[in-house]
């Protein structure tokens, strides 16, 4: 705990209206300030440095992402998802697939899982990079960031290799991926994965045992476990906490049993934990990404679901079925089962849940995105308070709240 | 007062003064520099070749932009504050000794603006008083966050003072005088002070670090907690007064860290050379040192991780000023000791021989020698 | 020095006893028009500040250490009266969100 | 008159204006101001009687760290011109009566009270560093020490008196 | 700088004053030393954070000091999604830059809206700010994003310095009803 | 649910028998246990599951509306999906509610997680959670004056000037 | 809480051993690991005027193909209208008149095709919607603008010139698009 704060003064401690004395400042951290970057607004009260209580508005990217979904056909919803945490947006584009697959129970080639898994972990790594580098940031060490950052930029490259877009990735199909990983793909994934570990103990050894930075770090906006759950945190920010819940290992997806990795977990919840915790997630990312690389099985990149996969564009062109098929899959007249699916992802800051309900019809009928951003970060005030303005700002980065993801 | 005198002295104000602002404009292209290469990165290399006018194109562009005063700001105290923090920070390069005496037109030019007996102290003066362009410049910008920063840089100021003052005490006692120029003198060759007092040296820098505001002490002005800090206010030309004081402060404190611990303009193999061959000499040392600890003090600032104010605070007033206090005590035993106060003639050592008594026996030499080739 | 023979060329003690009184009444002027405590804190500094000067002046004059070794010790105590002056004033803040010197009446009993 | 006589006097009437304007300031922060521009003056007539030891340690006692808490203190608690308490003008006209009384019997006691005895200022070398050290540290050396302690009792109550209490209510 | 009349986009014409060396020295300078202010708000803005990585390195135009203090920047850059309860933020924060002040607008999202035609969702940052160059992508690749600061840097250099005080330009600012105090 | 150790029969017969006839009905779409409960019961239910020895039913996952336009005094409906993290066990409660009163008990008291999701539940559908500390907008401006996600409000507000319909068929 | 995966593996140590404790052994490491980038090569792209090769995938630009004649492919049936998720695509048909054959492959073709440059966003969906193979995005970037009008991109710009054509035949084999 902080020295030079009282000890009734502590995070999760309710402040009665008595404790708040005299000297208080209402602070306005936020929109336009550098940790916000204007997308969160928090109002602080502060007495000196210390912050007694904090009030949050959100919603400031709003972009309604479900009533848009409820206006486009399936395979156009890729795209949007894409955009809600768009720092790990294959991880995005993979659950809602996958939430499709399951509701026209598609049955999925092994290969499609590997692959898939690959792209997932490349894009968990990019995400928890970025979120790592940034507490970097705002602790004030820029270079770890910019060392990482072209680690991250190879992992972009990779993706471009794939698909062709950078961040808002729209890899893959419902039924499996357009395409197959190129050969150019295969060898920038070896060079990564030699490179990338050297780079990233660069990056660990500057910081994670400095003290500077473990003085700033620890007890910096921490969470008890039963709190957390409270919250229905989940990811990294749960397991900073000292839960082990993670989505790939409780409810496996795409073939996640087959690969042997551990769950990295923390013991406060604080921001020196959310580091570590995502530290060591990286690590095992890199180890499932080269386990998915050895044992990867041949066969088709794509399932067997002409109602949805596209033909190819010969047959289009010579095949009247096939024509029909992609008329009706490009127009969204494909008929889709009627039922309620959840299926959720363990996405870079936790469980992405799609919950969709088809009416059989072109668009879905409901389609909701359980977003971990969005409910965890209603802890934020409850996490700093008694804390100072700078554990708030670490707090919040340590945090990884995607605005797209938040707002949604 | 003598006419030469006044001219001479005119001359040299307007030199350092001149290459002060020369150094500190182009400190920020070194700060550019200096990161990029750390990062990987090339840094400036669109303004002129090498980017080598990126300062200038920071000045145009400042000097041309909208001058703005907040509406509910102090206005006058606004005003006031760049301009303090400019004149505090580049009054200090008055007392530093720049180079061995030069030789010119039949008269001995000695490159120091005034060598006042107490440089020591005028030195911890201006450095306590350029607080108050931040404290002003925060306060008048009617901006809570520049309030913060205001505060912070002040408590900040006041913290690290004492070790600074403690650890520069230490020397003082070693070198027996608060002349600036004669302890100089006294690091004859190699025989600098950085050898006799490592951990002064090392809380001395720190305390530095602290005093410019850089980071990781960079409390005042951190970008992601206080947004400016307290220039969050400042445009065009004021805020290039508070970047621009940041950057003469940093060179006028390599220059004191210079001087102070590794012998300023004194190098090995000096005595090879006299007259005005040493004094250029002396004086591309000196620079070459002052260039050096900018270097390391940039270095420093984008590795590391940057305080939280209370462990700023702790790390001042528990950790830097027991260590400066416990070396003062330990020099100032060793020094008794060397002196004989702890043998039984202690009570004889007459006055004259106090002074010589209170330097190791190499700085005695050293101040001799000095002397000798001095009055050649 | 040059600076030194300034009283030869005619500088009298008499213009710094005058000086300094001036000082001094200035001093308590504050004390007694002023309302804000810090205000009146930094007036009883200016009438130390005015005593320092005649002081010096006469250390000066009369060729004397001593005197200025008690300016010495007069900062010291004027040091201590700040810091324990100013912690009493935020204090009193803390409790009363002013610093009226009117205030200190209440201190009684 | 000749040119220090000038400087003098110059820098003895900047020294009472300012010290003026702080007390007639109606802004507590430039008040502030105003005196350390006060103890500036004031070091710059130190110089001028060769104290300069005196005059530095002037600057950095007052300037540099008192004057700090000064400011540290109005800026903490956040005080302006609008929140600063306005005494009467029946008092202030009685306070102006008070000191311009109380300045008039000075002048005149102290006026003429000195006679000088010339010869002892050009070698005056009682401001240097050594001469102040040597008699800090034989003849004054108990009242030196005496006033660390004073120093430490300061410190430690004003610590003491600044420390939050608990503040929750039960 | 474009300014919407019925609609439709128009641009002022920059050739209409004569530049003077000094004019041409200072649109150097200012080119060369352009300040960001980073409103980051969604995908675009972690192109941006690539942009500034030392693989595109914004640092060589001489834009690495971002200033999140409005007063010290010169450009605007409006990289994602804003939305109608997030447009009178960012045009305070325009109001509050010292001019001269140039806005890029990276990415679909802040030029038009791009995929969020939606109740929420503002449909161009140029409603209700006037843009200099809009660069398009969803997210824009950091090529792009130079490519924009480029074509910011050629506007900048043939900038007049009395443009700022030019009728013209205040009737365009009058437009978006942003009061100026530029006399 | 791979690794689950309690299975949905086992968990729907021990609601049966504490709930009864409360469980209006059941269903395991995709192998999640469904059920649907009354509206003025869910709080009791939820909270049950909560503080069930076995079940342990104590993570709640996602917080949503429904709107059904077409199903009289069934318009709207509260979809929670709750968690059993030690059994791993998922189960997803149901309560419908009508247009005419669309207000429901909160659920904040059980899981404080549900705040915020209940605001934007509130947000979208103007569906009303009585007990709730602080329910207003979260994602919309305050002053709006419909609820969006209902499906007779249009996506778009019409403030697109780049597209011409004619061309798109939609 | 009892482990959940029975993978639990607690990997935050927040005890600093005394070493740690001193500041400056971390602080003259991290320096090392900095100084040492000092003195290696910089891996910035100048980009005006270095240019990266992009991936043969990569979703830039739009371009409407002609076919080894030099007829467009476009038959303006609209599918990529509606396949675009930011409906940045807008197209006027026509019949091919006699004597326009050597213009148009299909009977009928687009009279007028835009793309609002500024809507899109990339996604592909066009290109996998065309059943004609007329219209790809290629490895080229839509330069900015000063004017938002510039954004909406007619056939002028986007059907490939005769004497420029654009080679799409490695984006059309990366991964073996179609084979099944």
């Amino acid at each position: 705990m902080n020295e030079w704060l009282d000890d009734d003064i502590k995070p999760g401690n309710n402040l009665s209206k008595e404790t708040i004395d005299g000297d208080i400042a209402t602070l306005n951290l936020g929109p336009t300030h550098p940790a916000t970057h204007g997308i969160f607004q928090n109002i602080l009260k502060v007495d000196g440095e210390r912050i007694l209580s904090s009030e949050q508005t959100v919603g400031y990217i709003h972009r309604a992402f479900e009533k848009i979904a409820e206006h486009r056909p399936y395979n156009q919803i890729t795209p949007l998802t894409d955009r809600l945490n768009y720092c790990s947006s294959p991880i995005n584009n993979m659950g809602w697939h996958m939430t499709v697959e399951k509701l026209i129970q598609a049955e999925i080639p092994k290969k499609v899982d590997y692959m898939r898994v690959i792209i997932m972990e490349l894009a968990r790594i990019a995400d928890h990079l970025i979120c790592n580098s940034v507490i970097g940031v705002d602790t004030g060490a820029l270079t770890g960031f910019t060392y990482v950052f072209q680690q991250r930029e190879k992992i972009y490259e990779l993706f471009e290799e794939v698909c062709g877009a950078r961040l808002t990735t729209n890899v893959g199909r419902i039924g499996g991926f357009e395409r197959d990983f190129s050969p150019t793909f295969h060898k920038k994934l070896k060079d990564f994965l030699k490179e990338f570990p050297k780079v990233f103990n660069e990056f660990d050894n500057l910081l994670s045992r400095n003290r500077i930075f473990m003085d700033r770090t620890i007890n910096a906006g921490p969470i008890s476990a039963e709190r957390a759950l409270e919250y229905s945190f989940s990811g990294p920010n749960l397991r900073a906490a000292g839960v082990d819940y993670d989505v790939r290992v409780m409810n496996p997806y795409s073939s996640y049993q087959d690969f042997d990795f551990i769950v990295p977990v923390g013991t406060q919840g604080d921001t020196y934990d959310r580091f570590q915790v995502r530290q060591e997630e990286i690590r095992q990312s890199l180890s499932i990404i080269k386990q998915a690389l050895d044992a990867m099985p041949e066969g088709k990149y794509f399932a067997d679901v002409p109602e949805f996969y596209l033909p190819p564009k010969e047959d289009v062109y010579n095949k009247m079925e096939a024509l029909i098929y992609h008329f009706k899959i490009v127009m969204g007249e494909t008929p889709v089962p009627v039922g309620e699916v959840y299926h959720s992802v363990e996405g870079g800051n936790g469980e992405v849940g799609f919950y969709l309900i088809s009416d059989g019809g072109r668009a879905p009928f409901r389609l909701q995105f359980r977003r971990p951003c969005f409910i965890y970060y209603q802890a934020y005030p409850e996490m700093i308070t008694g804390q100072s303005i700078s554990d708030a700002v670490l707090t919040l980065s340590s945090m990884n709240v995607i605005a797209g993801e938040l707002d949604a | 007062m003598d006419t030469g005198l006044l001219i001479e002295k005119t001359i040299l104000v307007v030199v350092i003064f001149a290459i002060t602002l020369f150094i500190a404009t182009y400190q920020t292209y070194m700060e550019r520099k200096v990161a990029a290469w750390l990062q990987d990165r090339v840094g400036p290399d669109r303004a002129g070749p090498f980017g080598i006018l990126q300062p200038i194109a920071d000045a145009g562009k400042m000097f041309f932009k909208e001058d703005f005063i907040p509406a509910n700001a102090d206005k006058w105290l606004f005003i006031m504050g760049p301009g303090i923090a400019m004149f505090t920070a580049s009054m200090t390069g008055a007392v530093i000794p720049w180079g061995p005496p030069l030789e010119m037109f039949g008269r001995t030019v000695v490159l120091q603006v005034a060598d006042i007996n107490i440089g020591i102290l005028f030195i911890m003066g201006f450095a306590s008083i350029g607080v108050y362009g931040i404290m002003i410049g925060g306060w008048a910008s009617n901006n809570k966050f520049s309030l913060f920063a205001a505060i912070r840089a002040s408590s900040q100021m006041i913290s690290y003072e004492l070790a600074m003052g403690v650890s520069i005490i230490t020397l003082v006692l070693m070198s027996g005088s608060l002349s600036l120029g004669e302890i100089v003198h006294q690091q004859h060759g190699m025989n600098w002070n950085i050898f006799y007092q490592p951990v002064a040296f090392v809380v001395f820098f720190i305390c530095s670090i602290a005093e410019c505001n850089r980071a990781p002490f960079d409390l005042a002005e951190c970008e992601s907690e206080l947004i400016g800090g307290y220039h969050t206010e400042y445009g065009s030309m004021k805020l290039g007064f508070f970047l621009f004081a940041e950057y003469v402060n940093l060179f006028i404190s390599s220059a004191v860290i210079a001087a102070l611990f590794f012998g300023g303009y004194n190098f090995p193999g000096m005595d090879h050379f006299s007259g005005n061959t040493l004094a250029i000499l002396g004086t591309a040392a000196f620079f070459a040192k002052i260039i050096f600890f900018i270097f390391v003090i940039m270095w420093i600032r984008w590795t590391l991780p940057r305080f939280r104010y209370d462990q700023l605070m702790h790390l001042g007033w528990k950790k830097l000023i027991p260590i400066a206090m416990i070396n003062l005590l330990i020099t100032a035993v060793v020094i008794g000791f060397n002196s004989g106060w702890f043998t039984k003639k202690s009570a004889k050592v007459k006055q004259t021989e106090k002074s010589v008594a209170m330097m190791p026996k190499a700085k005695v030499d050293a101040q001799a020698n000095y002397k000798i080739n001095f009055n050649n | 020095m040059i600076l030194a023979s300034i009283f030869e060329s005619g500088v009298s003690i008499q213009f710094y006893i005058v000086l300094s009184t001036i000082l001094f009444a200035i001093g308590v002027l504050g004390v007694l028009i002023r309302k804000n405590a810090i205000i009146v804190l930094m007036c009883v500094e200016i009438m130390l500040n005015a005593v320092n000067l005649l002081m010096v002046a006469f250390s000066t004059y009369f060729g004397n250490g001593d005197a200025q070794v008690f300016v010495f010790f007069i900062m010291v105590v004027a040091a201590a009266e700040a810091t324990i002056g100013l912690s009493i004033l935020v204090l009193l803040y803390r409790n009363n969100r002013s610093v009226d010197i009117g205030l200190f009446n209440k201190l009684k009993g | 008159m000749s040119s220090l006589e000038i400087i003098a006097t110059v820098l003895g009437g900047l020294t009472i204006g300012s010290a003026l304007m702080v007390v007639l300031s109606p802004h507590p922060v430039r008040s502030v101001l105003y005196l350390i521009l006060t103890f500036f003056l004031i070091s710059g007539n130190y110089i001028l009687m060769n104290a300069q030891f005196i005059a530095v340690v002037n600057i950095i006692v007052y300037a540099g760290a008192i004057m700090v808490l000064f400011l540290f203190v109005l800026m903490l608690l956040n005080l302006s011109k609008d929140n600063e308490p306005k005494s009467s003008i029946k008092m202030k006209i009685a306070a102006t009566f008070a000191g311009g009384a109380l300045l008039t019997v000075l002048i005149a006691a102290l006026k003429d009270s000195v006679i000088l005895p010339k010869t002892e200022m050009l070698e005056n070398q009682q401001g240097m560093v050594e001469n102040l050290g040597q008699l800090l540290f034989t003849k004054y050396v108990l009242p030196f020490e005496m006033s660390s302690i004073l120093f430490i009792a300061a410190m430690v109550g004003a610590v003491l008196l600044a420390k939050r209490e608990k503040q929750i209510i039960e | 700088m474009g300014k919407i009349t019925d609609g439709k986009v128009e641009t002022i014409d920059y050739q209409g004053f004569q530049l003077t060396t000094l004019d041409k020295a200072i649109g150097a300078a200012r080119a060369n030393s352009m300040w960001p202010l980073p409103f980051a708000t969604s995908c675009c803005g972690i192109e941006y954070m690539a942009t500034m990585g030392s693989n595109y390195d914004l640092a060589r135009f001489g834009m690495e000091r971002m200033s999140f203090s409005p007063r010290q920047a010169d450009l605007l850059i409006v990289a994602g999604t804003i939305s109608k309860k997030l447009a009178p933020i960012l045009r305070q924060v325009y109001e509050q830059m010292a001019e001269p002040k140039w806005v890029l607008s990276v990415g679909a999202c802040a030029s038009s809206g791009g995929i969020f035609d939606t109740y929420s969702v503002l449909q161009g940052i140029d409603r209700i700010i006037p843009v200099d160059v809009y660069v398009p992508g969803c997210p824009p690749r950091p090529e792009q994003i130079i490519d924009g600061i480029m074509n910011i840097h050629a506007l900048v250099k043939q900038e007049s310095l009395r443009r700022r005080y030019s009728d013209k330009y205040k009737s365009m600012l009058n437009d978006y009803n942003i009061e100026t105090d530029v006399k | 649910m791979s690794n689950s150790t309690i299975t949905n029969e086992f968990a729907l017969a021990r609601l049966s028998a504490k709930f009864g006839d409360k469980i209006i009905s059941s269903e395991t779409p995709f192998d999640l246990l469904t059920i649907e409960v009354p509206s003025a019961d869910a709080h009791e239910i939820i909270q049950w599951l909560k503080e069930d020895e076995v079940l342990k039913v104590s993570y709640l996952t996602n917080l949503g509306g429904v709107h059904y336009p077409t199903d009289k005094d069934r318009e709207f409906a509260v979809v929670y999906h709750i968690h059993s993290l030690v059994n791993n066990f998922r189960i997803r409660v149901k309560a419908f509610i009508p247009l005419g009163n669309p207000a429901i008990a909160t659920i904040t008291d059980i899981f404080v997680g549900a705040n915020w999701m209940e605001r934007e539940t509130f947000d979208f559908y103007g569906i009303i959670f009585t007990g709730h500390p602080n329910l207003k907008r979260i994602l919309n401006e305050e002053d709006m004056d419909y609820h969006p996600m209902r499906k007779e409000y249009q996506l778009e507000d019409d403030t697109r000037q780049d597209k011409d319909n004619r061309f798109f068929g939609r | 809480m009892e482990s959940l995966s029975n993978r639990k593996k607690v990997v935050s140590n927040k005890k600093m051993s005394f070493v740690e404790s001193l500041y400056l052994p971390a602080i003259v490491g991290g320096m090392w690991i900095t100084i040492k980038h000092m003195f290696k090569k910089h891996n910035t792209l100048k980009y005006p005027e270095q240019q990266r090769v992009f991936a043969p995938v990569y979703r830039g630009m739009h371009v409407l193909k002609r076919d080894e004649q030099g007829r467009e492919n476009c038959t303006a049936c609209g599918l990529c209208a509606v396949a675009c998720p930011a409906e940045a695509i807008t197209m006027v048909a026509a019949e091919r008149q006699k004597g326009e054959e050597n213009l148009y492959r299909e009977e009928k073709y687009a009279e007028s095709y835009e793309i609002n440059m500024l809507r899109c966003i990339f996604c592909g969906l066009c290109e996998e919607a065309c059943p004609k193979e007329a219209i790809f995005l290629t490895d080229r970037i839509v330069p900015t603008n000063f004017d938002r009008d510039e954004f909406v991109y007619g056939k002028d710009r986007l059907v490939e010139q005769l004497d420029n054509r654009i080679d799409i035949t490695v984006r059309q084999n990366t991964g073996k698009r179609g084979e099944k």
